[in-house]
């Protein structure tokens, strides 16, 4: 229950909440141990950080298993069809640029059928915070394969393997003009927070693609990398202004070596800490952000954190500028004044 | 219908006529500047008091080569002394600019009927892009008529010889002379449109006084030669005094849905989707800016549509628009608006199908898309208004029906309606009923978000931002009351039989249907949507004959009228004409098991008087 | 219905009974195996010779706790020996493995039923998790039925202690032990199911032997204990003789359509986008590259259907397949085959709606979407399986027609088809009716792409890469014969009829619906789809009580069998039962005039037997 | 009329044809001027060197003007629905791998309603030219802006102005995995030869952006760096192994600066030839050819030609290998035997 009473609501104050005031009364239903456990963890644990009573929260959602997210959190939501919810939660925003409004999808739900709708709500930089739980599987459908399964994967439906070469969704989303990029993983919490509430302080679209595992349908898919064990080796967290460095030992690095990136070590050959490349995440010029969004291991490290962050007017404040602009050099409109317009004539009695 | 051909025998000396109704066609290339010519004729003859009704025949998408037939562009204008429901059926008079023009309206001129044309324009280039072998008006093809040749091109530059414009410029005026020739024609003052061409060229007043002056050339020509037999007069209609304006079926579509927002109190979030015929609606909403109207261009209907919903979420009126292939793409999603129980309107400016089939004709080939097209037991309320002024009426319409129901409505225009435009009596705004949005109130202890409201079933609207109604909606099957998922077996059923149950129960706010003529006539002609006019004409003339049959006309489509079954069983038979191949005749026949009998026309054209009168005759005959 | 609870009085020293039908059904956790246990009964009960149908009641999507109400499976199977068309209305069995399997289906246990608990899952966690305040063994809640509390667990256990394999290992072959009971109380053979366990374990001799052991064990345990008070004897069902297999409508759906690629000697192209309950076809067909069948999983339902079209344009046969949210979004891109006039089939494995519904919950809520889902006057062939088997004939039925009209036809199974299974009798594909493709041939010099066969009034099949063929085609309206864009007023008028009258000209290929019973008895009973079974068993029942009544199924839904109305005429009364609120029902009515009544379920089940039947008794008693 | 006769056709020879037998009987209805004329020239010009008969050939569109030109080719032809074009050119090459198959499409056909379409019809790098004419508006409808139009822009449907930034066509494209991205322009009728040569040798799917004039709704929108006098300035034709050299001077490229590309002038402060940078269109990793595709005037020349082109294998070509594959393995399929998988039982007389 809320803590808050409705005075100081009414007042504007902020109710101090907690996690638990975001936890909904549905009994959650996803597979024991599956990674969206975590994501959904997460999400409620930043939710009172953001500033925010409860009502001007909206969770919108596709269709798949990660779609299941807004049951479960205690804000307004809206579970709507397969691939759809950013047009619906452009929408929303567009009309209601006083909530906070947050899309939660999966890799078939944004990249398959949603494809067309990432490109154009990423390009209009409407202000939405959009968490891609990507499980390289169609987990709700029972395993089939998704557009970021990896080339030759058996699933129901490619008993043979699949013909068709994955998409990278960071990669895609660079492409249509996002302004903000971020990947974490469901297993590092503590990452995972930080980029939430990163997307949330991004004034525009923030794309984030989280690693989720599907332990039925497709388990272990990220462990060669996202492995306690491994992470620190095998991927690299970027920081703004910091040199890319990485590795147990701090040691490993990469340098951009006239076309692309490549993996050194410090110290060794001559390699010194200044010629490892400085992460910039606000470059204007998207290329070295949509160079990141290639990375693979084993060839390079898997780059997580906030990957490109740059301001850009947002949709729906741009909207309701041009409505304040033209009225204020217009003036109000007057429905008599329109009904009017063109010519008109008089029919005496 | 009372004609010029039909009147007058032969030419006398310049005597003046008097007929209750003309109708005249500008044709031309697109470049000819019809449709203002056409425009400008129908406001003075508005001005003058005539009831009017006109339809632009525009070409196909497209700018096509200049003088090629695809490139002819078409204006219909009928003016009369008493009222009257249609453009016409045919022109009496037909005003062609060049030989396209007359190759591809020739065929619409009844024998005896006016031709005028610019011989200027007659040379062997045009009449090769118009595939005429021989000139038309040597080879005596044209007997059939009274034709007028009229040098208008020459003419007109000779009057602008020492205007200071190009040649071009020059010729881009003709269009004024020939409609300077049709103000005398039909004893029209000019001061109308010589006050319209001062503001337009406002900043070029050189071009403005060469338009002025090409007009004055053409009405005096007509004065003054001797060529044509005589002039005509059609007298004033009696028409409901007040303040008028010509207005399309489009344009009103747009002002109704602006007048909802204003009643409502609650802005319009318009989404759409670029699609003929219905971009204009689109055009005229992004217009409206200093109204709040928000326009959203999606990448595609599917996002159009979710853009609405996702503000109808939000408290805003969340209206889409689009035409039938767009209708199609917006089915899941209208599904989903069902199912969550949310105010929605969807435009469907209906145009000739299937497929891409011809986007600028006409067609009603969509209902039943309207009604069925959707996966499961999924239905919607359905309004059609009847004639472009009629649009206005109906757009408020449609959102009080999907306010207080909380469910999507289908407004089915089509391009005839859409295009068509007639003289529309403005409305006062504070005399019209204001619209509830009725929002769940806050912090509402009881607040369930499927209970329902015992007299509509309506659910409640609890918009994001009010405190203390925190819920989740979505697409599964709902729990009666709570709203949480649920696949119990009976609370579906319970729930499918609700859905179609709040629909049934709009008939308490949908009026009767009404028949005009004795209820018990031989003969009842039905009609819905655009066929109004049509049949209206037809059934009047038919009534004005002695005969014995009435007419009806639908405008609530979904749910239908509570007393329709009466009216239908009253008269011995039915007749129900349609753009289509008998839709809505299914659904009446369906549900009452009345042998409803069809006239059924899908040439992307709406019926003609003619048509509908010639059928009554046939039946009753 | 002879069922056990029926004839048995008192418990005696274990008699063997003999039953002419016996419903079972195991559940349990999602992780306990119901299934194969299920199909494990199924199996043998066929090889003896009883007629069979069975159900599987699968949850919702994704895999719930362990142990929770969610996560409860379900499996029934019935067999006899008489005909039987469906899994039986209620259980006589119910094979409860923890209490979340209890709570969910006791529910469906007629009073006096048989109950058989694994007791030792009776514990308080699962108590728990299964939402019971008390334990229902004890608590006295249970005493309507004849309940059995056997220790599967341990007794498992016990037999398997030596077994050398680990706990978990152990436990997960207590299902084995379960269905070994099964096998001794309904007198079954063991054989099978240990050639079975054999051939699935070959890898893995150690769990082989344990799975026999189990099932041995559980047979030796009914056969010994003195628990169970009798055990019972299905006699043999007369059956047409020839090698048979258990199919579901998916399987069989999947093969059709394979087999219809053979018979016509052309590829079978799938596209498909992932959707419950449909997406077991596309499982099946990706498994037949053996056959060259292509499958492409495309992005979304739209390209899927795209990518058909363009295959059955290069002369393959294009084959989509969805559930209703699919097929409204294929909706545009059906329109556009009615345009181009090729052959396309659309699978719709029906699903509850609307929106996303249930979507593990059966329906017959599409037929109006499939009949008129599109924009404008879209004319499409409709199909419907009545049973598992059947989807077979009905799926090469859909191609037959297809090719030879040059058309889209839209196949209408559901989730209760699709899942269901019952025995098929293998065909002999030799013996079956070839398709010929009729390609046009190359270098026809009087090749015309819209010129019709006089008969079928179906256009040339034109496929690229024939040399002299080349030719245009698209969504826009065709010129007669020529197939060029044409905006004719008229021409549209007669292509529009012309793709009407096509379709309507298919049943010359649609066999008479026939009638089972008297043609002129007091009620007919009429069905479409998956009601078959249970009208065909509730009408045969009432019919053995002497009800002047007969059955009739409808399988070509469009265009519908020339003697329909007939048959409709010569009843008394006509009731139809279905699983929406009567969509075929209000096609007949508005064709016919006839008062047909319906019979409406919406609640995501199919109808029982007994539903039927008393709907049966109520209009005729 | 085809000079061929049948029977070098059935000895499989390829006829000898002329441009005039790739133009149809239909009389071409585009506004008089439209750039469209000439991307229809080229196109029929280029045909007979593809060293196919016409049947061989097809050609596939959406809906817009642009989305006529099948009408005017004398070869197989399909002017689809609106965006989907891809979809229906993707199964007829996956069950056709024997036909040349043609995508002709608008900007708002591929990049608006048919965007996710081209997404996956890229990733899959099915075996088709896709040709965009992109005239930053939509004609068809009558002047609405279109997703690549600039921002502000004042249309039909924006009379204050757009506030939806635009995509860049190639970049959506890299960033969706494409193995062949190329530009032209329709005004310079050997580039656009050139380009469509190269698109149809491409074995892949092969990504064409025209830019077109519509010289009704937005005349002159390429004019500022496509015109012929300031052409040679403002653009850049990339060719592959040359130093990034452009200018009526040949003395201006372009250098990288370690994270982004900059103009330079050769022989102005130190630099020489040899600093400017060599393209390479076969580059496995995107990044700088996601850059390039960046690069917009007047901070840029603008790139024309083939900007990307590497090798994968093609999805229809996978599709039929991994048939043959499975029937070397497994042997031809029995029906019979399928019929009887699982479990039978004879019932006897
Ligand atoms: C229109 C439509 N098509 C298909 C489906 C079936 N469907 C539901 S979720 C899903 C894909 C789920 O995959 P993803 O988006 O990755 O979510 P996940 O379950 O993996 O979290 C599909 C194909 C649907 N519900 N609606
Ligand atoms: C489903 C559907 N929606 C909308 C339309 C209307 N429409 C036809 S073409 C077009 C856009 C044309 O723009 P573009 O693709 O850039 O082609 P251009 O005309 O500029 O060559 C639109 C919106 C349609 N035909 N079908
Ligand atoms: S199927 Fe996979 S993604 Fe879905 S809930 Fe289970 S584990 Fe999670
Ligand atoms: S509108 Fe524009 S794009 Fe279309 S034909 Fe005319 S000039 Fe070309
Ligand atoms: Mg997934
Ligand atoms: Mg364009």
């Amino acid at each position: 229950m809320v803590t808050a009473t409705r005075d100081d609501r009414a007042d504007g104050n902020v109710p101090v909440l907690t996690r638990k005031d975001f936890v909904s009364d549905q009994e959650v239903r996803w597979c024991p141990g599956c990674g969206d456990y975590s994501i959904l963890a997460q999400t409620q644990k930043v939710m009172p950080d953001l500033g925010l009573p409860r009502e001007k929260i909206v969770f919108i959602s596709g269709i798949g298993c990660s779609s299941r997210l807004p049951y479960y959190m205690n804000t307004f939501g809206f579970h709507s069809i397969h691939g759809r919810a950013p047009t619906i939660a452009s929408g929303l925003k567009a009309a209601r640029p006083d909530l906070s409004v947050w899309v939660v999808t999966g890799d078939g739900d944004a990249l398959s059928i949603g494809g067309n709708h990432i490109l154009h709500v990423l390009r209009r930089n409407v202000d939405l915070q959009i968490i891609l739980h990507n499980n390289e599987i169609y987990g709700l459908t029972k395993g089939q394969y998704s557009p970021t399964s990896e080339l030759g994967k058996r699933t129901k439906s490619s008993p043979y393997g699949t013909i068709d070469a994955p998409l990278h969704p960071l990669s895609v989303a660079i492409g249509a003009e996002a302004t903000f990029v971020a990947r974490a993983i469901d297993t590092d919490a503590a990452l995972l927070q930080n980029v939430l509430e990163r997307a949330h302080q991004h004034r525009g679209a923030s794309f984030v693609e989280v690693y989720q595992n599907c332990n039925i349908y497709n388990d272990g898919a990220f462990r060669d990398f996202a492995a306690k064990e491994v992470r620190a080796d095998r991927t690299i967290l970027l920081e703004h202004g910091k040199p890319m460095i990485f590795g147990k030992e701090r040691n490993k690095g990469l340098r951009f070596n006239g076309a692309r990136f490549e993996v050194v070590t410090v110290g060794e050959d001559g390699v010194t800490e200044d010629d490892i490349f400085v992460h910039d995440e606000t470059r204007p010029d998207p290329g070295i952000a949509f160079m990141l969004s290639r990375m693979e291991w084993p060839e390079y490290p898997v780059p997580v954190g906030v990957i490109r962050a740059v301001q850009r007017p947002t949709y729906d404040a741009l909207m309701t500028k041009q409505i304040e602009d033209v009225i204020a050099a217009e003036g109000e409109g007057d429905l008599r004044e329109i009904y009017l317009e063109g010519d008109t004539w008089t029919v005496e009695e | 219908m009372a004609t010029l051909t039909r009147q007058s025998g032969e030419p006398t000396q310049q005597e003046l006529q008097e007929l209750d109704r003309v109708t005249i066609r500008f044709a031309g290339d697109s470049g000819d500047g019809m449709q203002l010519t056409g425009t400008q004729f129908t406001k003075t003859s508005a001005v003058v008091g005539n009831d009017i009704s006109t339809f632009p025949d525009i070409p196909a998408e497209i700018r096509a080569p200049q003088g090629s037939l695809p490139g002819v562009s078409g204006f219909q204008v009928s003016f009369s002394s008493y009222e009257i429901y249609t453009p016409g059926d045919a022109p009496d008079v037909l005003v062609a600019m060049n030989p396209a023009a007359l190759k591809t309206n020739i065929g619409d001129l009844p024998r005896g009927g006016i031709l005028v044309v610019n011989e200027d324009e007659f040379n062997e280039t045009n009449l090769k892009k118009a595939a005429y072998a021989s000139n038309p008006l040597e080879d005596g093809s044209l007997q059939a008529y009274r034709v007028y040749r009229v040098p208008i091109s020459t003419l007109n530059a000779r009057a602008l010889k020492d205007s200071g414009l190009t040649a071009v410029q020059i010729d881009r005026c003709k269009n004024m002379f020939a409609l300077g020739l049709m103000y005398w024609m039909y004893s029209r003052p000019m001061d109308t449109t010589l006050r319209w061409i001062d503001q337009k060229f406002a900043k070029n007043p050189e071009v403005a006084e060469a338009n002025k002056r090409s007009l004055k050339a053409g009405y005096n020509f007509g004065e003054t030669t001797e060529m044509f037999a005589s002039h005509y007069h059609v007298p004033k209609a009696k028409q409901k005094p007040g303040l008028y304006r010509n207005i399309t079926g489009n344009e009103a579509t747009a002002l109704g849905f602006l007048t909802a927002s204003k009643l409502a109190g609650r802005p319009l979030f318009y989404g759409s989707y670029p699609i003929t015929p219905a971009s204009d609606i689109l055009h005229e909403l992004s217009r409206f800016k200093r109204f709040g109207v928000k326009t959203f261009q999606a990448e595609d209907e599917i996002a159009a549509v979710g853009a609405a919903i996702g503000a109808s979420f939000g408290g805003a009126l969340g209206l889409t628009g689009t035409s039938g292939p767009g209708l199609a793409l917006k089915s899941e999603a209208i599904g989903l608006a069902v199912m969550v129980e949310l105010p929605l309107v969807v435009i469907d400016v209906q145009r000739a199908g299937p497929s891409t089939g011809m986007p600028t004709k006409t067609e009603q080939g969509d209902l039943l898309q309207a009604m069925f097209g959707r996966n499961g037991e999924s239905p919607v309320g359905v309004v059609a208004p009847a004639s472009p002024s009629d649009c206005f009426t109906m757009a408020i319409e449609a959102w009080r029906l999907a306010i207080k129901y909380r469910t999507p409505v289908i407004y089915l225009s089509d391009g005839y309606l859409g295009m068509g435009s007639e003289p529309w009596l403005v409305p006062d705004f504070d005399a019209m009923e204001k619209i509830d949005p009725n929002f769940a109130p806050p912090h509402d202890p009881n607040f369930k978000p499927y209970a329902r409201d015992p007299q509509t079933l309506a659910r409640p609207w609890a918009i994001p931002g009010t405190p203390g109604l925190e819920h989740r909606i979505g697409g599964l099957e709902k729990s009666d009351i709570t709203g949480n998922v649920s696949y119990d077996a009976a609370n579906h059923d319970r729930m499918v039989r609700f859905r179609a149950e709040k629909v049934a129960r709009m008939v308490q706010d949908v009026p009767d249907v009404e028949v005009n003529g004795d209820p018990e006539a031989d003969l009842l002609v039905l009609g819905w949507g655009s066929t109004y006019g049509a049949i209206t004409s037809a059934v009047q003339r038919c009534q004005a004959k002695g005969m014995s049959v009435a007419s009806a006309h639908l405008r609530y489509l979904n749910p239908l009228p509570a007393n329709l079954e009466q009216v239908l069983r009253r008269p011995k038979r039915v007749l129900m004409p349609e753009i289509n191949l008998g839709q809505m005749r299914m659904l009446l026949r369906a549900r009452y098991l009345i042998d409803i009998e069809g006239l059924n026309k899908v040439s992307g054209r709406p019926f003609t008087i003619a048509e509908v009168e010639n059928k009554i005759a046939e039946i009753l005959g």
